[in-house]
This record gives C-alpha cells, sequence and structure tokens, in this order.
C-alpha cells in the first residue's frame, strides 16, 4: 500500500457530553477509494469533519503527507487540497449553481470583478462531466434535491483536490445518477486521488471501494480490503452484537383496520412542481406494525406528513375507524388520535428552550389543565411516567433538552407523542441517528404499543431494519407503492432491487 | 383644504393644489408639527387670510427637521410659489434653505422664529420672546414675593426659542437674590416628559415655591406633577405661548401665568407683507418686526382666545 | 489518573451531576445580573445623592417604571414568541386620545353622549387590541415580517390618533360630575394603600403574565412557539392563534400605559408616547430575554424596566446633562446584552472543558 | 389526455421549460411591482397636480430622494447579510457635528487650523465608519443581536453629537476663503451638469453598490451569508469579515448623507437624521429585500426610496394633511411587503398547479 496522504491518529471528539470519536486512527490512500462504513452516529461525519477542517479533534492529530498539520478551517483545508462533499447539503439557495460552485474562490478578470463567461464555462463543463443538464445561471433553490446534490459533488470536483471526501453523496441520487459518480470516481482514483466514500447504500459502496473501514460508536472496529470481505461481514462488524437482540421477533395481533388511505396525492412542499406521494394507497390494522421503506426522496417523509396533517393533500382521501379524518390540520389529527414523531429531531421534534418534561407534556398539555392554569401535580406524574415508560435517560424532568444524547431525545419526542393518547403512531425514521441500545429499546417499545392495540406506521432507510421489524413492509419508489411484503419474504438484495429500480411505470429508466 | 379651520372663499373653493394660474398664485405655508395648537392656529391663520386675499395656499409641517423644512423650501420653488410664510426649523440651519428660495425667486416671511441672518428673507416677524419671558417672569417673581426656590423647566436644547426664553428669565430673576434656582432640566417641550422630570425633581426636594418653564406644555405637565404631589396650592407655576389650554389653566388658578403669542396676529400681518411684496415689490416694513407678548393672568384670562385677544 | 472502585459508570454520572450542581450555580448568580445591574445602579445614586434612596422617591420612581413595564409586559409576550412590536408607542397616542374624545363626548344621532369612565377605558384597550389584532393578522395570514408589519402600524396608529384628535390635546379629562363621567383622574392620581394606582396595575398585570406564562397552557405554548415553531406545529400548538393573540395582548398593555399617561396628566396628546417602543425592547432584552424568542421572563423584563427607569430617574436626580444621559442609556442597553452575551459563552465553554476532562478520565 | 408522439422523457422537460418562461415573465412582472407602485404613485400625483410632473419638481424630488437612497444602499447590505442597522439616523446627525466641528477649526496646541474640505469629509465619513466598525464588532465579536447592538449605538451616537455640539446647531459652514476651507456647500448646493450633487452621489453610489453585489466576490460572499451563513462558512467565505464591512459600509453611506444634509443647510444640528432609519429600513423592504437575509437589490431600493420620496413630496404638493401623511406612509408600507408576499405564494401555488396537471397527465 502506497503511503497515505491524509491521516487520523489517535483522534477524540467530544461534543458536550456524547464521545463522537474514540482514539481513531484512520488513513486515505492516494489512488484509492476508502469506503468507511458505520451505523447512523458511528461517528463518520465527525471522522471526516475533523480531516476537512470543519471541526477540531478534543485530542489526537491529524497529519498530511506524513507531517502533522492543525487544519484551522474548511477553508484552509482546502487550500492543503481537501475537499469535502458535506452529508447536509450546504448550498446557498438563492445563488446561482456556479455562484455556488466558485463560492469564496470566485475566478477574477484582470479588474477584481468575478469572471462570470470563465465561470460559466467550467461549470459547464463539470456538469457536463456529471451529465448533469441545469443551466449554470439558475438559483440552486430551484432545482431538486438530487440535482442540489450533483451541485455539491460538482464543487468538489472543481477544486482538484488531492483528497476527496464524500459524506453520502448519493442518498438523493437516481441509480444512472450514481452510475455517473462512479465513472467519474474511478476517474479521479486513475489520477491519483485519494477518495473517502461514505453511504449507507451497503453494496454500493463495497462496489466502488479499495479498502473498507468500520466504524462502531465511535471507534474504530475493523479494516479490510474490499476484495476480502462482503456485505455480512460488514453489518456484523458495524452493528456489533446478535441481529436477534436487535431485532427480537413477535407475534402480532391484529384488529380492525385503524388507518386507511386511498389515493393520496400531496405535492412536494419544497419543489411544488412534483408529487412527493403519487396515488398511495395503504392500510394498518391496529396492533400491527407496518413499516415503509425507501430511498431518499421517495416520499415518505410526506406521506407521514400528510396523515398527520401537516401537509395538506392535493387529492385522496384519509380515514381513521372507517371514519375520515375530514378536519384538516395537525391539532385536529392529535384530537383524533393520529400523531406522528418527525424525522427531524432538531427541527421538528424538540423545543431546545425547553427541559425534558415542558417538551413530554407540550402536546398533551390540554389533558393537564385543571380550570384555567395546568395542573403540576397531573403534569409532573404524566412526565414522570413517561420518562419510565419510554426508558429515557436523564438526571430529571428538569433538565435541559439539549443535555440528553441522540437516542434519549429520540425517546423523549416517542414519549411526548404518546402522550396524547393516539390511535395511530406514525414515526419517520425513528432509529435514525440514534445507538444500537436506544434503537432496540425504540423498537421494543414500538412492538409494546402494538400490542396495546396501537396501528403503528414507520420509515426507514435501513435495510436490515425494514426486513426485521415491521409486521408487513411497503417499498415506495417516486411517491407510489411498488411493492408490498410480509416479514421474511424478502431478502436483502431483492429489496434492493425493488426500491432501487425505479417505479414500474417508468420501466428501465 | 385639509388643514380645517378659516374660511372658504369663493375664488379658491377648488382643492389647495390646483392651478397655480388661478387666482393669484401659490403662497406656501411651513410650520412646525401641528400637533403643537400654537403652530396649527399659526398655519390656519395664515391659511385663511391667503385665501381671503385670493391665494391658493399649500401648508406643510418640516416637524422641527432642517432637511425636512429645506425640501419642502425646494418644492415650493420648484412650484413656483409667490411666497413661502414659514415658521422655521432652526435659526442657523434655516438660513441657507431660505437664501435658496430668495435666489429662486421665492420671497420668504418669517413667523415666530427668527433666523440668525438679515437681508435674507423679506420679514421677520416674531414674537418678542424675550420681552415675553421677562414679562412672565416679572410677574413670577412678584407672585413669589422676590423670595424662595424655584424649578425651571427648559425646551429642547437645540431649539433656539428654549434658550431666548431661558435667558429672558434669566434677566429678570437674577436681580432678586433671594430667588434660588434649584433645579433646570429640559423636558423636550413635552408634557409627559416635564411631569415625570418634575415629579424626580420633587423628590429631591418638596421645598419648591415656584416653576417656571419654557412652554405652556411643560407647564401642564409640572401642574399635573404637582398636583399629584399636593403641592399645588403652595407652587406658582408659568409658563409660556398662552394656548387655550394654560388659559383655562390660569383661569382654574392652576397656573399663575403665561406669556400669549399672538400667533394669529403674526401670521396674518406676515400674509399681508407678503400680498404686499408680490403686488409692489415691498412690504413697507422694516425685516426684524417684533409682536409684543401679553402676559395672561387671572385678571385678564377672559380677554384671550386661540393665541389672540378676542 | 488515580484509581478508583467505583463501577465505571458511576463516575461519570456523579461527576456530571456535580458540574451540573456548579453550572447551575452559576446559572443563578448570572440569571440575577440584570439584579446585579440594577443594585449597582442603586448603590451609585444612593451613595451620590441623598434624595435617591428615600421612600417617597422609590415610591415616584417605580411609578415612571410602571409605565414602561407595562407596554414592557406585553412586549415580552411578543418577543417571547419571536417576534417584535413597533407600533406600541403609536398605540400609547392613540389609546390616549380616543379616551380624549370619548370624555368629550360621543355624538349619537344629535344628542351627546358621554359614556361613564369605566366604558371608556374598556374602549381604549379594545382599540388597542385592535390594533394589535391587525400586526397579528399581517403576521400570520399575510406573512409580513414584524419588523415591517407592526413598523407600518407604527405610522398608522399615529396617523389615526392625529386625525382624531386634528392634533390637538384633549385637555381637563377630569370629567364632570354632571355627566357622570369623572373618575378618570383615579387612574393616575389615586393611591390606594398609599400607593400610586400605577404602581398596582404593573403589580397585577405582572401577576398575571406571570400566571399566563408559568401555568397556562398559553404561556408553554408561546415558549413552545418562540422556541421552534415547527416543532410546537407538530404537537398540535395553534401557532397563528398564539402569534396573534400575543399582538392582541402588546396592544392592549400599550393602550394601558397611554390611559394611565393620560390620567396622570388629564390630559391626552396625539404625540405621547413617541419611541417608547425602544425603551420597552431595551428593559425585555437587558431582563435577558432573547430577540429570536423562546427565552425571557417576567422578572427579568420587570428589572430590565427598573434598571432603564432608575437610571434615567437618576441621572436627572444627579443633575447629569441630557446629552451624558442620551449616551449612558446606549452604553448600559448594550453592556446589560454583551453581559448576557458572556453568560451563554461561560456556560458553554465550561461544560466543553468538564467533558474533556472526563474523557480524558477515560483512557 | 391527448396522445402524443413526442417520447415520454422529452413532454414534461419541455412542458417545464414552457412554466419555467411564464414563471420568470410573472417574476418580472412582480420584479416591477415596486416600479409600478411608483408609476401608479406618478400618474396619481400628475394627474391631480400640473406641477408634479415638471422637470424642476422631479429634480427637486429626486434630490429629496439620494438622501434617504444614499443611507439606505448601505441599509441593503446590512439586510442582506440578514442584519439591520438602527444607529444611521445617529451616524447623520453626528458626520453632521463632526463637519461642523472641524470647519470652525481644530484647537491644536494653542493654535487653531482649519482642515481642507476635503480632509472635513475624509474625516466626517470616518467617523461614520469607525461607529459602524463598533456595530459590527459587536455583533460578530460579542454576538449581540444586530437590532440591540444598533439600538444601543443610536443612543450612543447621538449622545456623542450632543456633547460635541452642546446641543448647538453649526451655523454658516461656508467656510472662509482666508482659512482655504471654502467649498463645503457645493456638496449641496452644486449643480454639475444641471443635477444637484447629491443626486449624483446616489447615482454614484448606486453604481458602486451594484457592481459591488453585481461583479465583485464580496458581493456573493455577502449574498451567500445572508442566504445560508453555514455554508457560506463551510465554503470558506470570511463570515465575519463580511459582516463587519456591511456595517463600516452602512456608517459610511450615513455619514455621507449627513454631509449632504450639513451642506444644503450650510448649517450641522446634532439632532439631524432622527428616524432616518425607518425611512432607509422601508425603502430596502419595499424594494422586495427580505429582512432575513439574502434576497435585495440596488434597483430595487432605489425605487423603494423613490415610492417613499415621491409619496411624501407628492403628499405634500396635494396639500393632503400631515395627518394623512403619516397614515398613508404606514399603509404604503404594509401594502407594498404584502404585495411582495402575495407574489412568493402566487409563485407557490402556480407552481402547485402545475405539478397536479402534470401528474394527471401521468396516468
Ligand atoms: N455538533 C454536534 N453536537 C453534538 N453532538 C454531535 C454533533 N455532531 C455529531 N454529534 C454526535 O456525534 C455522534 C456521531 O455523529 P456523526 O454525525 O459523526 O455520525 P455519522 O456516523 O455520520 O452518522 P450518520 O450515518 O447518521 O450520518 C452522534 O452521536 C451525534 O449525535
Ligand atoms: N438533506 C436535505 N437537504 C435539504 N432538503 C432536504 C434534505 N433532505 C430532505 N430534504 C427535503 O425534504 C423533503 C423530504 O423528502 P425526502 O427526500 O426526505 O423524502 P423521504 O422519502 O422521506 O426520504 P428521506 O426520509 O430519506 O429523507 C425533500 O423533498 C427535500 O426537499
Ligand atoms: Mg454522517
Ligand atoms: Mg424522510
Amino acid at each position: 500500500m502506497t503511503a497515505p496522504v491524509l491521516r487520523a491518529c489517535d483522534v477524540t471528539k467530544v461534543y458536550g457530553g456524547t464521545h463522537a470519536l474514540k482514539g481513531v486512527d484512520f488513513a486515505v490512500a492516494p489512488g484509492r477509494v476508502t469506503a468507511l462504513f458505520g451505523e447512523n452516529g458511528a461517528g463518520k461525519s465527525t471522522l471526516m469533519k475533523i480531516l476537512a477542517g470543519i471541526e477540531q479533534p478534543t485530542t489526537g492529530d491529524v497529519e498530511l503527507d506524513g507531517r502533522p498539520v492543525r487544519l484551522r478551517s474548511s477553508r484552509h483545508a482546502a487550500d492543503q487540497g481537501i475537499a469535502i462533499i458535506h452529508q447536509e447539503l450546504s448550498l446557498c439557495p438563492n445563488l446561482s449553481i456556479q455562484d455556488n460552485l466558485f463560492l469564496a474562490r470566485e475566478v477574477r478578470t484582470g479588474l477584481g470583478a468575478v469572471d462570470r463567461k470563465e465561470q460559466r464555462r467550467a461549470t459547464q463543463a463539470v456538469l457536463d462531466r456529471l451529465e448533469e443538464h441545469a443551466d449554470p445561471d439558475g438559483l440552486v433553490g430551484d432545482l431538486r434535491l438530487g440535482q442540489q446534490q450533483l451541485v455539491e459533488i460538482a464543487r468538489a470536483l472543481l477544486q482538484e483536490a488531492r483528497v476527496l471526501i464524500m459524506d453520502e453523496p448519493t442518498s438523493a441520487l437516481t441509480a444512472p445518477e450514481v452510475e455517473v459518480l462512479f465513472r467519474v470516481i474511478r476517474e479521479l482514483t486513475a489520477a491519483g486521488v485519494a477518495v473517502v466514500y461514505i453511504s449507507h447504500h451497503l453494496d454500493e459502496a463495497l462496489d466502488i471501494a479499495d479498502d473498507v473501514v468500520v466504524l462502531r460508536d465511535g471507534a474504530l472496529v475493523a479494516t479490510a480490503r474490499a476484495g476480502e470481505v462482503d456485505i455480512r461481514w460488514i453489518v456484523e462488524q458495524m452493528v456489533g452484537r446478535d441481529q436477534d437482540t436487535l431485532f427480537p421477533d413477535r407475534e402480532p395481533v391484529l384488529g380492525e383496520e385503524a388507518l386507511t388511505v386511498r389515493d393520496l396525492r400531496v405535492a412536494d412542499p419544497a419543489i411544488p412542481d412534483r408529487l412527493a406521494v403519487d396515488g398511495l394507497s395503504l392500510a394498518v390494522r391496529a396492533g400491527e406494525i407496518v413499516g415503509v421503506y425507501g430511498l431518499m426522496g421517495a416520499g415518505r417523509t410526506e406521506l407521514l406528513e400528510a396523515l398527520a396533517g401537516r401537509l395538506r393533500p392535493v387529492s385522496g382521501q384519509v380515514l381513521l375507524d372507517g371514519t375520515p379524518l375530514a378536519e384538516p390540520g395537525i391539532r385536529a389529527r392529535i384530537e383524533r388520535g393520529v400523531v406522528l414523531v418527525p424525522e427531524d429531531r432538531q427541527r421538528d421534534g424538540l423545543v431546545q428552550t425547553m427541559s425534558v418534561g415542558q417538551n413530554l407534556s407540550l402536546a398533551a398539555l390540554g389533558t393537564f389543565v385543571r380550570g384555567l392554569f395546568v395542573s403540576e401535580p397531573r403534569e409532573r406524574a404524566a412526565v414522570a411516567r413517561a420518562i419510565t415508560d419510554v426508558t429515557v435517560k436523564t438526571s430529571g424532568a428538569q433538565a435541559p433538552i439539549g443535555s440528553l444524547s441522540g437516542g434519549n431525545q429520540q425517546k423523549v419526542i416517542i414519549g411526548k407523542a404518546l402522550l396524547t393518547g393516539p390511535r395511530v403512531l406514525l414515526l419517520d425514521e425513528p432509529s435514525r441517528g440514534v445507538d444500537v441500545g436506544a434503537k432496540a429499546d425504540i423498537f421494543e417499545l414500538m412492538a409494546g404499543q402494538a400490542r396495546r392495540g396501537l396501528a403503528v406506521l414507520f420509515t426507514t432507510s435501513d435495510a436490515e431494519e425494514a426486513l426485521h421489524i415491521p409486521d408487513r413492509l411497503l417499498v415506495l419508489a417516486r411517491g407510489a407503492l411498488v411493492g408490498e411484503f410480509r416479514r421474511g419474504e424478502l431478502t436483502r438484495e431483492e429489496l434492493m432491487r425493488v426500491s432501487d429500480g425505479g417505479t414500474p411505470k417508468d420501466g428501465a429508466a | 383644504a385639509c388643514g380645517g379651520g378659516g374660511e372658504q372663499p369663493a375664488t379658491s373653493a377648488s382643492a389647495s393644489g390646483g392651478t397655480s394660474a388661478a387666482a393669484g398664485g401659490l403662497i406656501a405655508i411651513i410650520t412646525p408639527s401641528h400637533d403643537n395648537p400654537f403652530f396649527k392656529a399659526e398655519a390656519d391663520a395664515a391659511k385663511a387670510k391667503a385665501e381671503s386675499l385670493g391665494y391658493q395656499t399649500s401648508v406643510a409641517s418640516h416637524d422641527d427637521d432642517p432637511n425636512k423644512q429645506s425640501e419642502l423650501i425646494d418644492a415650493a420653488i420648484s412650484r413656483q410659489a409667490k411666497a413661502i410664510i414659514l415658521d422655521n426649523a432652526g435659526a442657523d440651519a434655516s438660513i441657507g434653505p431660505v437664501r435658496k428660495a430668495t435666489e429662486g425667486g421665492v420671497p420668504v416671511f418669517l413667523i415666530d422664529r427668527e433666523i440668525n441672518a438679515t437681508g435674507v428673507a423679506k420679514a421677520q416677524i416674531v414674537s418678542n420672546n424675550s420681552q415675553g419671558a421677562q414679562l412672565v417672569a416679572q410677574s413670577f417673581v412678584e407672585k413669589m414675593k422676590s423670595k424662595g426656590n424655584y424649578v425651571e423647566l427648559v425646551g429642547k436644547e437645540s431649539d433656539t426659542n428654549a434658550s431666548v426664553r431661558s435667558k429672558g428669565f434669566a434677566d429678570v430673576i437674577s436681580q432678586y437674590p433671594d430667588m434660588k434656582q434649584v433645579a433646570k432640566e429640559s423636558a423636550n417641550w413635552d408634557q409627559q416628559e416635564a411631569f415625570t422630570k418634575m415629579e424626580t425633581i420633587i423628590q429631591k426636594s418638596r421645598d419648591i415655591q415656584g416653576v417656571i418653564a419654557g412652554n405652556d406644555t411643560m407647564a401642564l405637565g409640572a401642574v399635573a406633577a404637582l398636583k399629584a404631589a399636593g403641592l399645588l396650592d403652595k407652587v406658582t407655576v408659568v409658563g409660556f405661548d398662552g394656548s387655550p389650554d394654560a388659559i383655562a389653566a390660569v383661569k382654574a388658578g392652576q397656573m399663575h401665568a403665561t406669556a400669549l403669542q399672538p400667533a394669529a396676529l403674526g401670521a396674518t400681518s406676515a400674509v399681508e407683507q407678503a400680498d404686499q411684496f408680490i403686488k409692489t415689490g415691498k412690504t413697507g416694513k422694516e425685516e426684524k418686526q417684533s409682536i409684543d407678548c401679553e402676559l395672561v393672568t387671572a385678571d385678564n384670562a377672559d380677554e384671550f382666545g386661540v393665541f389672540a385677544r378676542k | 489518573m488515580t484509581a478508583t472502585t467505583k463501577t465505571p459508570a458511576a463516575v461519570p454520572a456523579e461527576r456530571s451531576a456535580a458540574r451540573a450542581r456548579r453550572l447551575s450555580l452559576l446559572n443563578v448568580a448570572f440569571e440575577l445580573r440584570a439584579f446585579i445591574a440594577l443594585a449597582v445602579l442603586i448603590v451609585i445614586f444612593g451613595l451620590l445623592s441623598d434624595s435617591f434612596l428615600t421612600v417617597p422617591n422609590l415610591i415616584t420612581m417605580t411609578k415612571h417604571v410602571a409605565i414602561n413595564a407595562v407596554i414592557a409586559l406585553g412586549m415580552l409576550l411578543v418577543i417571547l414568541k419571536g417576534g417584535i412590536d413597533l407600533s406600541v408607542g403609536s398605540i400609547v397616542g392613540l389609546s390616549g386620545v380616543v379616551a380624549g374624545e370619548l370624555l368629550g363626548g360621543l355624538h349619537v344621532g344629535g344628542v351627546i353622549a358621554y359614556p361613564p369612565v369605566w366604558v371608556v377605558i374598556v374602549l381604549c384597550v379594545t382599540v388597542g387590541m385592535a390594533v394589535g389584532a391587525v400586526n397579528g393578522l399581517l403576521v400570520t395570514r399575510f406573512n409580513v415580517a414584524p419588523f415591517i408589519a407592526t413598523l407600518g402600524m407604527l405610522y398608522v396608529a399615529r396617523g389615526a390618533a392625529m386625525l382624531i384628535s386634528d392634533g390637538a390635546t384633549y385637555p381637563n379629562l377630569g370629567g364632570d360630575p354632571a355627566l357622570g363621567n369623572t373618575g378618570f383622574g383615579l387612574l393616575g392620581s389615586g393611591r390606594p394603600l398609599g400607593l400610586p394606582t400605577s404602581i398596582w396595575i404593573m403589580i397585577a398585570l405582572a401577576v398575571l403574565a406571570t400566571l399566563l406564562l408559568a401555568k397556562s397552557p398559553f404561556g408553554r405554548w408561546l415558549y413552545a412557539t418562540g422556541g421552534n415553531e415547527r416543532a410546537a406545529d407538530l404537537s398540535g400548538v395553534p401557532i397563528r392563534r398564539v402569534k396573534t393573540i400575543v399582538y392582541v395582548i402588546s396592544g392592549a398593555c400599550a393602550a394601558v400605559a397611554g390611559l394611565i399617561i393620560a390620567s396622570e396628566l388629564t390630559s391626552a396628546a396625539p404625540q405621547a408616547g413617541e419611541t417608547y417602543e425602544l425603551n420597552a425592547i431595551a428593559a425585555v432584552v437587558i431582563g435577558g430575554a432573547a430577540l429570536s424568542g423562546g427565552r425571557g421572563t417576567v422578572r427579568g423584563t420587570l428589572v430590565g424596566a427598573f434598571v432603564i427607569g432608575f437610571l434615567a430617574d437618576g441621572l436627572v436626580i444627579l443633575g447629569v446633562s441630557t446629552f451624558w444621559q442620551i449616551l449612558i442609556k446606549g452604553a448600559v442597553i448594550i453592556l446589560a446584552v454583551m453581559l448576557d452575551q458572556g453568560q451563554q459563552r461561560f456556560k458553554r465553554r465550561g461544560a466543553a472543558a468538564a467533558a474533556v476532562a472526563a474523557s480524558k478520565e477515560h483512557h
């Protein structure tokens, strides 16, 4: 193996109370693709941010070409030839594609002005290379998510870096777009660029990788040559424990049909040109856990948000216990017993300025009111019960919500939803970004609620979860149902094929 | 037609913004904000007089912002007004704009406040602030039997009239060694601020026998504070302007005196001189004309109306 | 590191508990910073002037504080929501003018009706609430930024006050026993139990506001909306209603302040209340509220109002020139908020340092 | 749906191109809304008054617009960043006072030096920039919210202006040929090529600002910082520098406006510029900028300044009472911004309708 160009030596990173990285050694070699695997929250992005100068390690060093460097900022790292594609899009929606691509590294004319012509030419060239037909002067905010991700990729390519870090570059890309990206990656490695590739699509990542590195709970647990390992091995290393304890068996006791959805159409709130949910019908019975699997952008979030009353569907019908949920609005749905645990914890789930207890009781506040005021004893009792029910680890109801770990924050949000006494529990990616233990707790919680007769509908991006947790799995692609399976009916490979192959309507597009 | 007040002569029945070809042309009347009744009275009087002489009028307020005043004068020039009747926004800050108007062919007739230059405006018809202040101060001293502690409330410190009046007060009161000024605060011509400051001053010492204020609004604020503190019987309050509210307070025995500035008189006289100037090129009067203020006390309060003798 | 007999899990738990205790002590100390600022002011002025620390003077100053405090309580709710209300100063003027107009008699079909004082008060507060409702409507239904919506209403309400009064001051709001509309002056000059009515009003509103914020569901909704509007929405909080209501309350508070002023002076001027919005905002922010919403208390806001009011009166008592008064006020606003920022940073740094220490222990 | 011979892929592409064209036309129409508002004003005033649409009057009005426009250009940059600058009005006053003080002579060790006019101008602008730098420092280093930092500086700068001038107005800034410091008046009264200097200054600054925003890297950085500060930071944009610079520029613009006013009046009053910040903010917002940052243009801001200026002057020419003027101004601000919101919603709704149509076609 050639000498590594960039290397992290015994790096730790602490955020508040969480240890995101625990003494990790990691190296990338020129001309090779290193695939980094790990569960949500394993610390992949944190490690990459440290290598790209965005975060400083709490302890440990970064070495470039064998010499220790302190990468002060992303700009500083970029100047050293390290480029990164961020997991979360970091584009300015109010600027054009070319402005985003050249932000802070504008091409200047002799007079010091931005050389738009040259920039446009270069932008066109890099877009062509990615086989993306977008106007270099079009606003980024007008692009669909996948195109934005391509812009993010294009920006990194333009830097002609020696080290290119790709943190989930394909989460919103279609299969043909991924093909193009892989071609570009191969061109880059042929030219001696070191590439780090992170993706939750394990087979895809294994496909492009030369080396494999697995992180678990902030520690490096395994490294290997790509040719020597298979997906099964990677999953084992990632999860680090028997899958059976994570995915307990259960025997559902099914009741009547609780939630019925008929021919639902929902416009994408970000890009109204597009229907995020396109003529979907489904049903969930009391006591049943139904999973919704799909790639990013499949429309799962919009589906759940429409059911929860946040988005107003373009057309279609939603029924609870056979009666239509006619009244619009989240409040009305909560009163009828339909409640959502949102995907984005920080943005939609928690009120950061409030305590654990206040967050827990927020949605059910009305039930504690006596006379004009919230009855403190009632609220306190309910909160205490919820904390034990959903097994939140906290110093008390008074603790600020920010002091909890991600998994416990997620449990608080679920607890908040359960305090409303729902009939239908909707959970959008309930296991995203929570650690293995909390994940098991959350699944156990879902199972417990189903046993008590709730209808549970949840989404996931994790294939293992999709295969093992739900009694019934719905696979979504581009807003439409492309498959429905009972537990055990489906293998991993089949799932990938179904969800990835585009909608049946589009055929082999 | 919006300022209200004043009779509408048949010749100018149309809205005031109409053609300047009609009748005798346009006279622009510019005063400080009409939320002070004094300026409103003055503007109303000028407007009524000008319209009775067959002129169009445009009434505007500069809110004591010299820049806005300058803009209003610009507007008058570009509309080729025949004359500007101006209660200005600062003795120094107004010289430039007045000169600009004169050079632009529009004669300016100043009322109420003078500017620190002569030969620029055609007339400066101002109430004699100094005389009025002395008049009030004299009466104040007499009522206080030439001795005692008193408070002075000064107007906005950037306003010339505030300092002229303050100096007028001092010219008189300083002759009486037993008159002791215990506090001097600016209340920005404002009633609520005068009220608050007076209350605070009372806290410093209740041993106060007199309050002399730069205008009636502040005097009335002081009256309210003194009344609330139960001191009004023992304290002599005097103001300046002769506003209807103050005259009512004088009649009610709450204020001892105020100096009435004959706003209407100055304004009508300015319009008459403007008319004269437009027709003959001369006003026939000296530039600086001062109109004496009149002392209003309980003895003669009934004789006065809205900034004028009845 | 020294060896320990405790289980590894127990160590960090205990440590972090100790840390939390330490931090919360610090927090209390800083929560008190507005109090500290106030205490510093009181000590300085008390040393420099004999008359400052007398009971009557403290009562008078508190009376002055009351007007700003009443407006600031309404403003606090708006700021907790993450908004701002620039129109309160104009509402103060409008409310007084409406009182003046009503006490002067209503022309109803040829006859003049003189509504009793309580009706006048109710109507004035209603006018304030109406202006607030327009603010709320603009913000919630038409998505106009609060700054712009209330800036527009600043002009509209002031213009309305001027038009109603024709720019004139309403003198003599004492009413006439013959007409049965006396008593308006009591709001300003009454002294139940030895304290001016306005102080009682401030106390009553502060108690109400505290109950509303700390005890009622609405208070919780408000904090949630200001803290994270999207999360509040998803939890079923009626965020539009919450937002509209805070503007209505703010308008009502401003109207009450307008009534107090008019009553104290027994006269109402349409230009009353100019720039009062700035004082109210300053009080709320000095009291520790975040302009971004979700953080702030009634107690803090009251202390903020006291800081501003005592500063102003104290400088008058000391005879400091008006010009210095302006400059010092600006400096105090900035310093108070910098102190707040310092606190936040300090808190964060402390937490990070503790975590690193804990992490070293691990190895 | 009717059959089509085109390939399935081509249909949506073409459709969306057509839709994009339609939308962009609509967009231009709405971009023009401020122009439309202006045009409506001009037509109404032109019909109601003969003297409105005369060349001298248009020049005069533009001269008045220039002062607000100069301040608004600086404000635009601050608002593009997502901030706000409340201190500009006070800087206007401070700048004039400093000019007055300097033209009156500097006491340097017993002798009095009279700096030439250009030195005076440079020093005044420097003072404005210094106040802006303090704003920037407070915002970037001490994390004080822009509203509060600049509110504090509003008082501090005003107090400073009052203290320097002792509240008095500086008369007669014409200078003295014997002292070699004449020419200050030209800034206000000069008429190169027939247009007042202030209009030329406005044009020059507008051109500079356009170049800065549209052509320079700094402009990109500014829009990026206002649009997504985190992304800008990650891309290596020096966001602190960008933020500080916009406050400095805003301070400089306000100082220039103060100089123009002082020069026009050949006198400088310390209270000059009160509430000018509100007019500047209104101009920027009417011109289509978002207070949240990242959206706004020089052209729009100029048109906004013209709307406000022409409205004020037109109402005076029509003889509308001052009270109505205040009210109408507020209403126009709100309406202009509601129009903007309407546009955004319209855009979204139009797109949603198109999406439904497209989906129906699919089936
Ligand atoms: N800014 C932050 N503040 C606090 N905690 C953080 C922060 N960033 C990351 N963490 C925590 O650090 C841990 C590692 O996060 P990281 O984003 O590196 O995971 P990841 O492996 O990239 O996960 P994913 O697959 O979801 O992207 C998580 O527990 C996360 O909650
Ligand atoms: N990282 C992101 N950055 C910006 N916008 C995003 C991001 N992720 C999602 N969105 C927006 O949120 C909407 C939610 O749709 P999304 O793509 O999440 O559908 P989904 O099927 O729920 O997929 P997933 O749950 O994997 O995100 C998208 O249309 C997109 O506009
Ligand atoms: Mg990650
Ligand atoms: Mg989703």
